[in-house]
């Protein structure tokens, strides 16, 4: 399909995910299906079809409401909506997309903070050692979260079975890895 | 071609025929057609390596039919003209006696059509040798050199039409460069009138030329124009496996189909 | 050759391809406005000379098209034509002349979209291959020709 | 000397909105030999056709060419005007502006040049058209009905009681397609068999009509009026003059564990059977296939027990050549069946079923003989949940259009389960109700208002059983999409309603065309739904798209009177575009040379020879004949013949060539 | 042909058990598996979630990596891993400006030309044809397959078995004697990447998941997949204080349970790691 068949206003939410993502928010009839098979749409403010809905409008408050939006970080791209859409839409792009917008625009919403705040000192860990360094995964997590107390028996238990190390496993590559986080961040 | 002469006699002499078609060496040498109607007359008829000539071009003209019942001095390339004029209703089998004349130039016993077409049968249907080789040269070059090549040769055409006229296949009372309502070929010569013309010709035989090469060989100015037609054998052959003049009941290839026929290039 | 808009023309038979480029406009699907139809009953009336003279008269490139094999409201049209392009294809190869330049295709008339896409394909590819100058300067050099015959 | 007028229709805005017609108009009639150019709002209207009627008497127009919609459309509206105005008919043609231009290209200077060739081109060929003299062929006042259900019942009937004959077709051993499976009809809730069965009986007893059950199109030749059709009768394996139909033979067959056909396999039936009590023809035949005869070579028990001898094992199939002046396709429908959906079950857990199958359930005749039980157990469910759109509406992995009769059902089948089973839960899970339709929407108000069917606007995600349960995970739309749980004991999934099996393969018997569904397509989708693009072949009911009762009656009757007004005339003329030898003075006669190649290309075997005597009366000359009355005009021959001794009228040699010209040369 | 491994940050720190297994198999089935050299991490879903670039250029460079090495075929036992790597593989190859881009950024030429197998379909391309002489033990317990999400989705770009009711790991299960149940949660998600940051979720979708496991009778859950191990396994105590239950039905790695059906020890294949207690062997 291309973009001239869906009249998408040219400053709105859904045409720029039509542009970036070749997600066709008019494509949706509102079946549900996605929020019917969501695994945590029942915790989110707005479950995939409302998310859908509300591009639908074309309507800035109604993309302001998304990009705000918890659910664009709950969302645990696990690809069911995908997968049973009727129309295909390809929501688990989309909403990839719009966690990045969310992000760059600074809307994130603020119950989401842990969500990111691991997200980050995942990719911290690995910037630095190039690979997971679950111990200071956890503890930069806390850092950023701070909350201390949390995941406390766990570690442990893991490295009493040897789950844990205490040491990062540094790769050869690492300033190639830093580079590579450089040029990808704008 | 002892043999040759007094089947001629005989056939003459008993009636079964009115006239033979053969080959006699002109005054000055030079072989031609001739058209025996005395059976005194038989021991001029000759058939030697220069008796190129594909007779059967005779077979359709009305002043030859007018003479009566034929026999006509045949190898395998007017065998298969005749096939094709007897399937394109253009002659009848009983109404001609075929002298058969063997690949060694010995004359067979072709007792009537079933046994010629035997004989057909059991011969090599490809095109000449020398003339698989032009082809296959031809076919080595690049498109673009192709376009040139044949821009040149046609360049000469002088729209004589011998290549027409020398066709038993070209039977036609009006040839569709006669037809000017409306003026598919131009009358002037021109390398591009001249390429639609030969064109023309090509897809009109295809399906229909048995390779006897005449076209090329009586063309005043040299044009190899048999091999379109033979490229079209060709091709012919290997997307629905026939050869032209082969039976006197074959259904001409562009005038049949096959639902399952094979081709890669329609989406 | 940005500004090069190439011509094209379209043989298309009534029952199928014509049908199916009238579903492409009720369909409101949009197409390159080079290609112009011509209509034929069948594919079958589609003279193989007419092909030559689109070229002659100027044409980069052709689409001829019709109905699927079997689905001929005369029966058997298409797969006599289909015989035809065979062959005319076959000559035109080892004539030289630039195939790339015909589309031959299947366009049912249920399939709108499919004729919009064999439009702009072939158009695009003509678009790439640039004017057919190897034909136009054939016909223009024989014009001289007769001229310099008289 | 050509005095061509031009008329340029600007169809409302549909052309005007991206052709320039105003320019178009202006540089037509700037062309030699065009005698008048104008433009109008719409040319088909009465005052545009009145507008093309002066015109050709005012500026003696000798060729008129409307540039409006498609041929395909128009053409018989205009040719009728310029006849009207004193014009040959077939001295009108069409450019196609809109379906080939207007609404494919966007508004730009391209796109008005392009129009303006289109019109060039038709000018320049309609200079070429001669005047025609339309043709007559005979009428075989014989009417072909394919297909028993209830389109092809009431094509059939109201054909016959015009007075014609009507031969009926049907594969299967009995009449009365789907509607005999229904239990209750919406939105009357009258019982299916209790109006359907006296008709099929009509139909098997009308002195008019003759049957042909267990019977397949083998072929069709020929054309409107004079269709020469072979029909294979499949054996039933037995005499049916001779047999009674008691059907001891099906109570006796040892082979008793054939899925049953008729009850959705939801019941059994033997090798020799008769599909259902009420069958029409009443008489069983044997299903070779499963018979332990035809398998193992022994068994006969039926040819025993058979009290009048009537069972013939080596009867063979049958093939019947008749003489039909028109057909009416009334092939029905199928259902897509489920079991593309895993997340839906079908086919993993009994008691998904779907919606024919939940009709055989609640029929009186059917296997619970109208008990709502559920396959596994045969335990009245008490809950119900009914998912609409199952299939439907889901290009993914489905099909992408609405099977319109849904909707309805399903609310009827909520509502029979609500009135068998009182106490019972009946939820339905929707999209959008799609109930237009005389007392349709009161009909699933009802469902909804008195028998409390519980509608919840949401797709269904997945249903998986659990302790013998089905649990069905959906959404409530409704409700800011809200996770919808159900535990229910019966899962009914509204099916899609899809083109016949087969239809195909038909559709290419009769040279009709199909559309990307496989259903059959009709001539226009407004004014002309019930004919197809072949003349003589009309559409009757499902097998043109899904449709209900209504409508595939309305219909049905609709294709039985366009027969009869084809009937009405023992003669009916054709549009003379055919193909013809050329004629030359003698000794000539004629350019053909008679090499009857063109024969062999005909499918219409329209080509004969005609001989040429001179004074002794001897043969000179024999050449190809054109039978207009069977030539169609495809065509071929004339592309095919090299001396160019046969055209096309309408299309001929001359006006293609023309037509490439003008289409490609500077004005 | 050398078939590379890519085993993922988990396989060697919180999954070390899944690691130990699959190399145990491969001993003892003779197959030689090469460690990308220098191998690093997919970028999980953090990557995706936060930076489309570089959650294709992380895997890129991998792939580039194991073509480097002549690495025609490589296995990659964590599911996600495996679909962070078709993924890119998949979009890199139909946008080749990407493609380009991402060479550029991984500094590594990528060509896109090893085949990406998971250990399911390593496990039928190279242990099933030897498996059965191979079997001492029968793993003879009624299982729960849980596929996970990442195993078959998204289906158009995997086109790995079937994305509802899959099949395949139910199959293997059954060639080593096993009985694999109906089980509609078989992709039903676990909670993934919010392990850490939202536990709660976590314990709640993996509850249900173990919940319906033992309600149908299952011995144990079948796993291929080391987030869904890790949130079914070491999150048990989550979950059951979530859901204030006393779960304890083990969750193995397929690649364990087929080690034990062919003899090799529980030590050998990790399960002394594991937090819920394995009681079968």
């Amino acid at each position: 399909m291309s973009h001239s068949e869906h009249h998408t206003e040219r400053n709105s939410l859904a045409y720029v995910i039509e542009k970036n993502v070749e997600v066709h928010a008019q494509k949706c009839y509102q079946c549900g299906k996605c929020s019917a098979g969501c695994p945590v749409a029942d915790q989110m403010d707005l479950p995939p079809s409302i998310v859908m809905r509300l591009l639908q409008t074309e309507d800035i408050a109604n993309d302001e409401k998304i990009l705000r939006s918890h659910s664009i970080w709950l969302c645990v791209t696990c690809e069911m909506c995908l997968s049973r859409c009727p129309m295909e839409i390809d929501i688990p792009s989309m909403m990839d997309y719009l966690r990045q917008k969310s992000r760059s625009e600074k809307k994130v919403n603020k119950n989401a903070k842990n969500i990111i705040a691991f997200h980050k000192s995942f990719l911290n860990s690995i910037r630095f050692t190039g690979r997971l360094y679950e111990l200071g995964l956890i503890l930069d997590y806390k850092r950023q979260s701070l909350n201390m107390t949390q995941d406390i028996s766990l570690a442990p238990k893991m490295i009493s079975r040897g789950k844990l190390h205490l040491f990062p496993n540094m790769i050869k590559g690492t300033a190639q890895i830093a580079r590579i986080f450089k040029k990808t961040s704008k | 071609m002892n043999s040759l002469i007094t089947r001629a006699k005989e056939l003459l002499e008993n009636k079964t025929v009115q006239v033979v078609i053969g080959y006699e060496a002109g005054p000055t040498g030079v072989v031609r057609p001739s058209f025996i109607t005395d059976p005194a007359k038989a021991d001029k008829l000759i058939y030697d390596e220069r008796c190129m000539q594909n007779l059967a071009v005779y077979l359709t003209k009305a002043e030859v039919k007018y003479l009566g019942k034929m026999a006509i001095v045949a190898a395998l390339p007017v065998m298969r003209s005749i096939m094709m004029l007897i399937s394109e209703q253009q002659i009848f089998a009983e109404s001609i006696v075929v002298l058969g004349i063997s690949a060694d130039r010995s004359l067979l016993d072709l007792a009537d059509i079933k046994v010629m077409q035997g004989y057909i049968e059991k011969s090599d249907l490809g095109n000449p040798a020398k003339d698989k080789e032009l082809l296959a040269e031809l076919n080595k070059l690049s498109p673009e050199e192709r376009f040139a090549y044949w821009q040149k040769e046609l360049s000469k055409c002088i729209k004589c039409y011998a290549c027409r006229q020398a066709c038993p296949m070209c039977y036609c009372t009006r040839c569709t460069v006669e037809v000017n309502q409306p003026q598919w070929i131009p009358v002037q010569s021109n390398t591009h009138g001249n390429m639609e013309w030969h064109i023309l010709r090509a897809m009109h035989l295809a399906g229909r030329c048995i390779s006897c090469g005449e076209c090329g060989r009586v063309c005043p100015v040299g044009i190899p124009c048999h091999l379109l037609t033979m490229q079209l054998s060709d091709q012919v052959y290997n997307y629905f496996k026939v050869h032209a003049g082969t039976s006197e009941k074959m259904s001409s290839v562009l005038s049949t189909y096959e639902p399952n026929d094979k081709e890669s290039f329609i989406i | 050759m940005s500004d090069f808009e190439p011509k094209v023309v379209a043989f298309v038979c009534n029952w199928c391809t014509y049908a199916g480029a009238d579903l492409t406009g009720t369909s409101r699907i949009k197409y390159a406005s080079n290609v112009k139809i011509i209509r034929f009953p069948c594919t079958g009336r589609i003279d193989f000379m007419l092909l030559l003279k689109a070229f002659a008269n100027g044409a980069d490139g052709i689409i001829v098209s019709g109905c699927h094999p079997n689905d001929c409201h005369y029966t058997s049209g298409n797969f006599h034509a289909k015989r035809r392009w065979i062959m005319f294809k076959e000559l035109m190869d080892f004539m030289g002349v630039d195939m790339n330049r015909i589309t031959f295709s299947w366009v049912s008339a249920a399939e709108g979209a499919k004729w919009a896409d064999v439009v702009n394909t072939t158009v695009t590819r003509i678009r790439e291959l640039g004017p057919y100058l190897s034909y136009k300067e054939l016909v223009n050099r024989s014009v001289e020709e007769e001229v310099k015959n008289e | 000397m050509a005095r061509i007028g031009v008329f340029i229709c600007h169809c409302g805005e549909n052309i005007s909105a991206t052709v320039d017609c105003g320019k178009v108009a202006e540089t037509i009639g700037k062309l030699k030999h065009v005698a008048y150019s104008t433009e109008y709002k719409y040319m088909c209207s009465d005052p545009g056709q009145t507008l093309i009627k002066d015109a050709i008497k005012e500026h003696k127009l000798t060729g008129v060419v409307v540039s409006a919609c498609s041929p395909r459309m128009h053409e018989p509206t205009f040719r009728k005007a310029c006849a009207e105005g004193g014009l040959n008919p077939f001295l009108c043609e069409m450019a196609n502006l809109r379906e080939h231009c207007s609404w494919v290209h966007e508004k730009n200077e391209l796109t008005t040049e392009k129009a303006i060739d289109i019109v060039r081109t038709q000018v320049e060929k309609v200079k070429l058209n001669s005047a025609l003299q339309p043709i007559k062929v005979p009428v075989t006042k014989t009417a072909m009905v394919i297909g028993g259900g209830i389109a092809g019942i009431q094509s059939a009937l109201d054909i016959a009681n015009t007075g014609h004959k009507v031969i009926m077709i049907e594969r299967s051993p009995s009449i009365g397609g789907h509607m005999s499976q229904l239990s209750e009809t919406f939105p009357t809730l009258d019982c299916s068999q209790c109006i359907l069965t006296p008709r099929m009986v009509e139909v098997a007893q009308h002195p008019n009509i003759t049957l042909y059950t267990y019977a397949e199109v083998e072929s069709v030749e020929g054309f409107i009026g004079n269709f020469k059709v072979k029909i294979r009768k499949k054996s039933k394996s037995l005499d049916e003059k001779v047999c009674t139909g008691c059907g001891l033979c099906t109570t006796k067959c040892p082979q008793k564990k054939i899925p049953n056909e008729f009850e959705q396999g939801m019941g059994m039936r033997p090798a020799i059977y008769i599909p259902f009590p009420q069958a029409v023809p009443n008489r069983p035949v044997i299903d070779r296939e499963h018979c332990t005869y035809y398998i193992k070579g022994k068994c006969k028990v039926c040819e025993v027990v058979c009290p009048t001898k009537a069972i013939r094992f080596d009867q063979p199939d049958e093939i019947l050549e008749l003489e039909i002046g028109a057909i009416v396709i009334a092939t029905g429908f199928d259902i897509k069946h489920a079991d593309f959906f895993p997340e839906y079950g079908y086919g993993k857990y009994k008691d998904i079923i779907d919606g024919l199958q939940f009709e055989r359930l609640a029929s009186a005749s059917g296997p619970t003989s109208g008990a709502i039980r559920r396959p596994s157990d045969g335990q009245v469910p008490k809950s119900i949940v009914f998912i609409a759109c199952a299939g439907s509406r889901d290009p993914a992995k489905g099909i992408a259009y609405c099977s319109k009769i849904c909707c309805m059902y399903t609310a009827k089948h909520a509502m029979l389960y609500k009135h068998k089973v009182h106490e019972g839960r009946a939820h339905v899970f929707y999209m959008d109700i799609r109930s237009g339709g005389k007392n349709y929407d009161e009909f699933v108000r009802r469902a909804i208002e008195e028998d409390h069917v519980k509608y919840i606007r949401g797709r269904v995600s997945t249903v998986f059983e659990r302790d013998g349960k089905l649990i069905v995970k959906g959404v409530d739309t409704l409700l800011g999409a809200q996770p919808v749980e159900i535990v229910a004991d019966m899962v009914v999934l509204a099916t899609a309603g899809v083109a016949n099996s087969g239809a195909e393969d038909l559709a290419q018997k009769l040279h009709v065309s199909y559309d990307a569904h496989k259903f059959f397509a009709e001539a226009h989708p407004k004014l002309k739904p019930i004919e197809t693009n072949t003349a003589g072949i009309f559409l009757a009911g499902a097998c043109q798209n899904p449709k209900d009762i209504p409508d595939t009656v309305s219909q049905a009757s609709g294709a039985a009177v366009k027969v009869a007004a084809l009937f009405s005339q023992s003669e009916l003329t054709r549009e003379p575009l055919v193909a013809v030898v050329n004629r030359t003075a003698p000794p000539m006669y004629s350019t053909c040379v008679g090499c009857f190649l063109c024969q062999t290309v005909c499918p219409y075997q329209a080509i004969e020879r005609e001989d040429f005597k001179n004074r002794e009366g001897k043969i000179v000359k024999t050449v190809a004949k054109i039978n207009e009355g069977l030539c169609q005009g495809c065509g071929t021959c004339v592309a095919l013949c090299r001396s160019k001794s046969i055209d096309l009228l309408g299309y001929s040699n001359n006006q293609v060539y023309a037509e490439v010209v003008a289409l490609l040369n500077e004005y | 042909m050398k078939t590379g491994i890519y085993p993922g940050c988990s396989l060697t720190g919180s999954a070390r058990d899944y690691n130990e297994s699959v190399f145990a198999l491969a001993e003892a089935f003779g197959l030689e598996l090469i460690q990308i050299p220098d191998w690093n991490c997919c970028g999980a879903t953090a990557a995706h979630n936060l930076n489309k670039e570089l959650s294709l250029a992380l895997p890129a460079r991998i792939l580039a990596l194991a073509e480097q090495n002549g690495l025609d075929e490589i296995i990659v036992p964590c599911a996600a891993c495996y679909s962070r790597l078709v993924v890119t593989q998949h979009e890199l190859k139909n946008n080749p400006e990407l493609k380009n881009r991402i060479s550029e950024v991984i500094e590594m030429d990528y060509r896109g030309t090893s085949s990406i197998l998971n250990v399911i379909e390593w496990i039928d391309k190279y242990i099933i044809p030897k498996l059965d002489e191979k079997i001492v033990k029968p793993f003879n317990y009624k299982v729960a397959c849980y596929y996970g999400c990442l195993l078959v989705r998204p289906n158009k770009i995997l086109n790995y078995d079937r994305a509802e009711d899959p099949q395949t790991l139910d199959l293997v299960m059954s060639k080593i004697g096993a009985d694999p149940i109906d089980y509609p949660y078989k992709t039903e998600c676990c909670g993934a990447g919010l392990s850490i940051s939202r536990t709660d979720i976590v314990s709640k979708l993996s509850g249900k998941i173990i919940e319906d496991a033992e309600h149908r009778g299952a011995d144990a859950i079948i796993v291929a997949c080391p987030m869904c191990h890790s949130n079914l396994d070491m999150r048990r105590p989550d979950i059951n204080k979530y859901w204030d239950t006393e779960y304890k039905i083990p969750v193995i790695f397929v690649t364990q349970a087929i080690g034990l059906a062919i003899g090799l020890s529980p030590q050998k294949v990790g399960l002394k790691r594991h937090f819920v207690e394995v009681k079968i062997s």
